[in-house]
């Protein structure tokens, strides 16, 4: 019958309109679900977790002699596929009075970077890895572009 | 002594009639409303704010407002602070009379709507004889505040939003008007403090039997589409119309209609309060009892407030669950269901109040 | 059906094409004048209706442009790759907006990246380009642009 | 000769206002332009005008290797980036002819429905911001943001993964990997019920949804149309049961098909798939075999001169990559057959006649990448 349709489609669009009004009222009365977190703060309290493989920044590890391991072989500058790697080289003397070549600056400009990894990826000598640095502002564009070498910093030995 | 704020306003009355004359008394009566209406909407929107802000956060998993004063509180005061600095920006084109002064409009209805609102007994600006027509006369304006923005705008989007809440306002004033009629011919009066004295001995929602309910279900309803509220929100339709007919605006104008929306909830919940809950009357149950006698002890404006925002959560609550109808369907809504079932309401209404079944 | 088997079947019908079949589909080259037959047969190809354009597109071998149509049939999964090789400097050929409706958008995208123009196409504009692109077009090998292009 | 339909294009006539839904707009998730002719409230035409964030990808891939050109993809339809990269990986291989470990082939196919699973949480949220409730978006990226912690635990990133490479994938899984997708999967299956209660059950959202944005299977087929939206229709489409690559051929899922065509239908398509992918997820999250994560290739891929094509299933439909080859270290030409420009070019059949609030909820249900689009 009309009528009895007419009261059953109006009740159950109430009921299913409740059914949706007491899961949001559930989230209301239940704080604990709230998965917020505070940024800033949640480095402090250790609820900041980054993933250890997260790519934010190639950097080049140098150990206590301030020594790396680059050999400056351009690979990295090659897999890149935005030009973001410059490696600029120079030839050292070696004891022996010969002519080496070692890089004089490892140019990383970091606003072309697109964390592809690529590089790393290409690396024969592993001289770079990809920290999780994640906080990249800076209030001059040329501050991201940087020489990963440190200053006075030579090749290790034994890395051909 | 039961505390009451009739005493306060009786003796600032009296001492006011007996210091001057009746005319300088009248008119410092009246700055002094003035200023508690003012007062009033600056808190209403601050808090109003912060609350919609909170319970949204709180259905959504999220933690909201947190950074400004402790747990967010004065993250309102910051916004206003914002709004009142920036640009009140004037597009080219618009018609500049109409655009400057549509906000003023739709936050004027929304304050004069105030007037016979009773906010405990004997603590009301006005308390006219037709005070319930009054509201829904006055609330019924702001629609062409509305108008006015939309089409002086010189914006498409803004043109469709205003034209969408013409129709519906004009289409839900119906079964407002209605389901306030029910209680209106239960009270026999117009006048609210009447509406409000009916309910001494029980509220309107408990005494009323059925009809009474389903009026109090479509007020709510129609309430929430004549604030241009979510799920009825087609003159903003953020999805759709980016921000209806206030997308133009900025600065202060905006924070104008923001404020008035926001008092609009209060008005349209206050009545609702009023009309339905017992206004400023306590909650009793039988005759006596020492239950009755703790909850007399509890002020008037308390209750008032704590009824008010009862309802105001119900609709905040309806926004953050409920997806947006469609224009047509919003006046299908309209038309097809609530204003026969609150027809078939008032005749039962009738038939209950002349044979005095309530109780 | 094989590739072989098929190509013997379209064989029959489109005399003027010359079939490869050492990819991964079977190719089809016809003469850009006969394709709108060509592809309203295919469309309505007895047993295996090619009702599916998936893939249109256009490559610039530097002396010529070749059109690379991928049609796939939804009932049989057969696939066949058509392409017309067309004049570089007048690239013309009919539209078949009117055969796979999907066509329209590939053929304004591949009008103005490639230059082709698709004749009786209901609406032959810009689709990605701004205004004032009209006859610079972009994927072509020889296409220069001094401010917006890095070599790396 | 064979005509599929008439297009007409009418002038319209000038008591019609042309309203301009973008570049930006709330409902068009991202800078895709719409010109919609509208008659009251009605869509009478509707024009999308599009090249906002072209990024002309196909010419960039011509000067990229092919190791390099990988990880471009990623940025085309960024919800599905690990099944991009997984097309050009596949076409890569094609023209190779590299047989790929099977582990390597386990995590690829992980993956993909990983992602797909992902964008299919966001398309769910996204979905019902655009009908007007706002609160299932961020219950949906609460699902999701443990698939990205997941893929940012194994690939590194969170959206751009460049993961899967030509030979295999580029790292191995992490060891948390199969507990962190166990738990997910528990806790999806714990909330799906919760997303039928807030969103499917309303009667609100079926109203929005029934009959909205009809799109006959004629039409489908005939727009080009794939993926869910086409499935919806009743076009059966899925380039993984239809041309099965990598492992999909051993594994057990259903192909969705719905046959109302409307909003509803693509609705329900997306949300019985969330399921499929569970149940892919579940066959293989505990057989994953051991051995190599790469197959062994050259430092620098030259591929043989000819054409190679592959196709995959994206959350969205069919993308198939179209390297032809010189011979060189680059490709040649590269053309990239994005799901989400053919779903475009049906837009204006679906939102004909309908209403503004008819047109959002198309837009939704079709759930359109822009940067696919646009490449």
């Amino acid at each position: 019958m009309f009528i009895v349709d007419y009261i059953k489609e109006v009740f159950g669009a109430i009921k299913s309109l409740g059914t949706g009004m007491r899961r949001t009222f559930w989230y209301f009365v239940h704080p604990k679900e709230i998965i917020t977190e505070q940024y800033p703060e949640n480095k402090e309290n250790g609820q900041l977790i980054l993933a250890e493989r997260f790519r934010g920044e190639v950097v080049m590890p140098h150990d206590e002699n301030n020594e790396h391991a680059c050999t400056g072989c351009t690979a990295c500058e090659l897999a890149c596929p935005n030009g973001t790697i410059k490696i600029v080289t120079k030839f050292d003397i070696t004891p022996e009075g010969k002519k080496k070549k070692a890089i004089d600056q490892f140019v990383y400009r970091l606003e072309m970077c697109t964390m592809c990894n690529l590089c790393v990826e290409a690396c024969p000598s592993d001289a770079i890895i990809m920290t999780n640095d994640f906080e990249h502002s800076v209030y001059d564009r040329n501050e991201l572009t940087k020489i990963l070498n440190k200053p006075g910093s030579k090749i290790r030995d034994g890395i051909e | 002594m039961k505390f009451s704020l009739e005493y306060i306003t009786k003796s600032v009355d009296g001492w006011l009639n007996a210091t001057f004359n009746p005319t300088i008394a009248f008119l410092i009566e009246s700055v002094i409303v003035m200023v508690l209406v003012i007062a009033l909407f600056a808190f209403l929107g601050l808090v109003l704010v912060i609350m919609e802000r909170k319970v949204a956060a709180f259905m959504q998993i999220r933690l909201g407002p947190n950074r400004v004063g402790p747990k967010g509180m004065f993250q309102t005061v910051a916004d206003t602070l914002k709004l009142i600095v920036k640009e009140g920006f004037t597009p080219n084109n618009v018609d500049k009379f109409l655009f400057n002064l549509a906000p003023f409009i739709v936050m004027i209805t929304a304050m004069v709507a105030m007037a016979p609102l009773p906010f405990a007994n004997g603590f009301q600006i006005w308390d006219v004889n037709i005070g319930i027509l009054f509201i829904t006369a006055i609330t019924s304006v702001s629609v062409i505040g509305i108008l006015m923005a939309g089409w002086s705008s010189n914006n498409k989007y803004s043109l469709l939003g205003a034209m969408r809440s013409g129709a519906q306002i004009v289409s839900y004033e119906l079964s407002a008007g209605l389901s306030i009629l029910v209680i209106v011919m239960l009270s026999g009066s117009l006048r609210i403090s009447d509406i409000v004295a009916a309910q001494a001995d029980g509220w309107w929602i408990f005494k009323g039997h059925i009809p009474v309910l389903i009026s109090f279900v479509i007020f709510i309803i129609a309430a929430t589409a004549e604030t241009n509220r979510a799920p009825f929100d087609m003159a903003e339709a953020e999805s759709e119309l980016t921000a209806g007919f206030h997308t133009e605006y900025s600065g202060m104008k905006f924070a104008l209609f923001f404020l008035a929306e926001y008092v609009n909830i209060f008005i349209v919940c206050a009545v609702g309060a009023t009309l339905f809950l017992g206004g400023w009357m306590p909650l009793h149950f039988g005759t006596g009892t020492a239950f009755n006698t703790v909850m007399d002890y509890i002020p008037g404006i308390v209750w008032f407030f704590g009824k008010t925002f009862l309802l105001i959560f119900i609709i905040m609550w309806f926004r953050w669950t409920f997806p947006r109808l469609r224009i047509d369907q919003l006046l299908n809504l309209e038309w097809k269901y609530l204003l026969p079932i609150c027809l078939v309401n008032l005749l039962l209404a009738t038939i209950i109040a002349i044979a005095g079944w309530h109780f | 059906m094989s590739k072989e088997e098929f190509k013997e079947k379209l064989a029959v019908t489109f005399t003027s094409a010359a079939f490869d079949e050492s990819g991964q589909w079977l190719n089809m080259t016809v003469p850009a004048a006969e394709w709108l037959n060509v592809a309203s047969d295919l469309r309505v190809l007895e047993g295996a209706p090619f009702d599916y354009m998936f893939c249109l597109t256009c490559v610039d071998w530097k002396t010529k442009l070749t059109m690379v149509y991928h049609l796939e049939c939804m009932q049989t999964k057969d696939i066949v790759v058509v392409k017309a090789d067309l004049d570089r400097n007048n690239p013309e050929i009919e539209s078949v907006s009117y055969i796979w409706r999907t066509a329209e958008f590939h053929e304004r995208e591949v009008y103005e990246l490639f230059g082709v123009k698709f004749l009786n196409h209901p609406d032959l504009r810009l689709l990605i380009l701004p205004e004032g692109w009209e006859g610079r077009n972009p994927m072509r090998k020889d296409f220069e642009d001094p401010v917006n292009m890095i070599k790396l | 000769m064979y005509r599929e339909s008439q297009i007409i294009r009418n002038n319209t006539p000038d008591n019609y206002m042309v309203i301009n839904v973008g570049p930006q707009h709330p409902s068009t998730h991202g800078v895709l332009h719409f010109v919609i002719t509208l008659n009251g409230e009605t869509v009478v035409k509707l024009e999308p005008h599009l090249g906002y964030i072209h990024r002309s990808i196909e010419k960039m891939c011509e000067s990229l290797n092919y190791r390099q050109f990988v990880y471009v993809t990623s940025r085309m339809d960024y919800l599905s980036s690990h099944i991009n990269n997984h097309a050009c990986a596949l076409c890569v291989e094609q023209g190779l002819q590299v047989e790929i470990p099977e582990r390597a082939q386990v995590i690829r196919v992980l993956m993909d429905e990983l992602t797909r699973l992902a964008s299919h949480l966001l398309w769910w949220g996204s979905m019902a911001m655009d009908i007007g409730a706002l609160t299932p978006f961020f219950h949906a990226f609460r699902e999701r943001e443990m698939i990205t912690e997941i893929f940012e635990e194994t690939c590194g990133a969170r959206l751009t993964m460049n993961y899967i490479c030509p030979g295999g994938v580029m790292a191995d899984l992490h060891p948390d990997f199969q507990a962190k997708v166990k738990a997910f999967l528990k806790q999806l299956k714990e909330k799906l019920p919760e997303y039928h209660e807030l969103v499917t059950g309303n009667i609100i959202f079926q109203n929005r949804t029934k009959g909205i944005g009809i799109l006959s299977k004629k039409d489908a087929i005939s727009f080009g149309v794939s993926g869910p939206t086409a499935r919806a229709s009743g076009v059966s489409c899925d380039v993984r049961k239809r041309y099965p690559y990598e492992l999909y051929d051993k594994l057990e899922f259903k192909e969705v098909l719905e046959d109302g065509g409307d909003c509803w239908a693509r609705y329900l398509v997306r949300m019985e798939e969330i399921n499929q992918s569970v149940a892919i997820v579940e066959q293989l999250i505990d057989h994953i075999p051991e051995g190599d994560i790469q197959a062994k290739t050259k430092a620098v891929l030259k591929l043989p001169k000819g054409e190679f094509y592959s196709r995959v299933e994206t959350a969205r439909g069919d993308l198939g990559v179209y390297i032809v080859s010189e011979g060189g270290t680059t490709p040649y030409r590269i053309k990239f057959r994005s799901p989400g420009f053919s779903n475009l070019s049906a837009m204006e059949t679906m939102c004909k006649g309908g209403k503004i609030g008819d047109f959002v909820a198309v837009m939704g249900s079709v759930d359109l990448v822009i940067p696919d689009i646009d490449r």
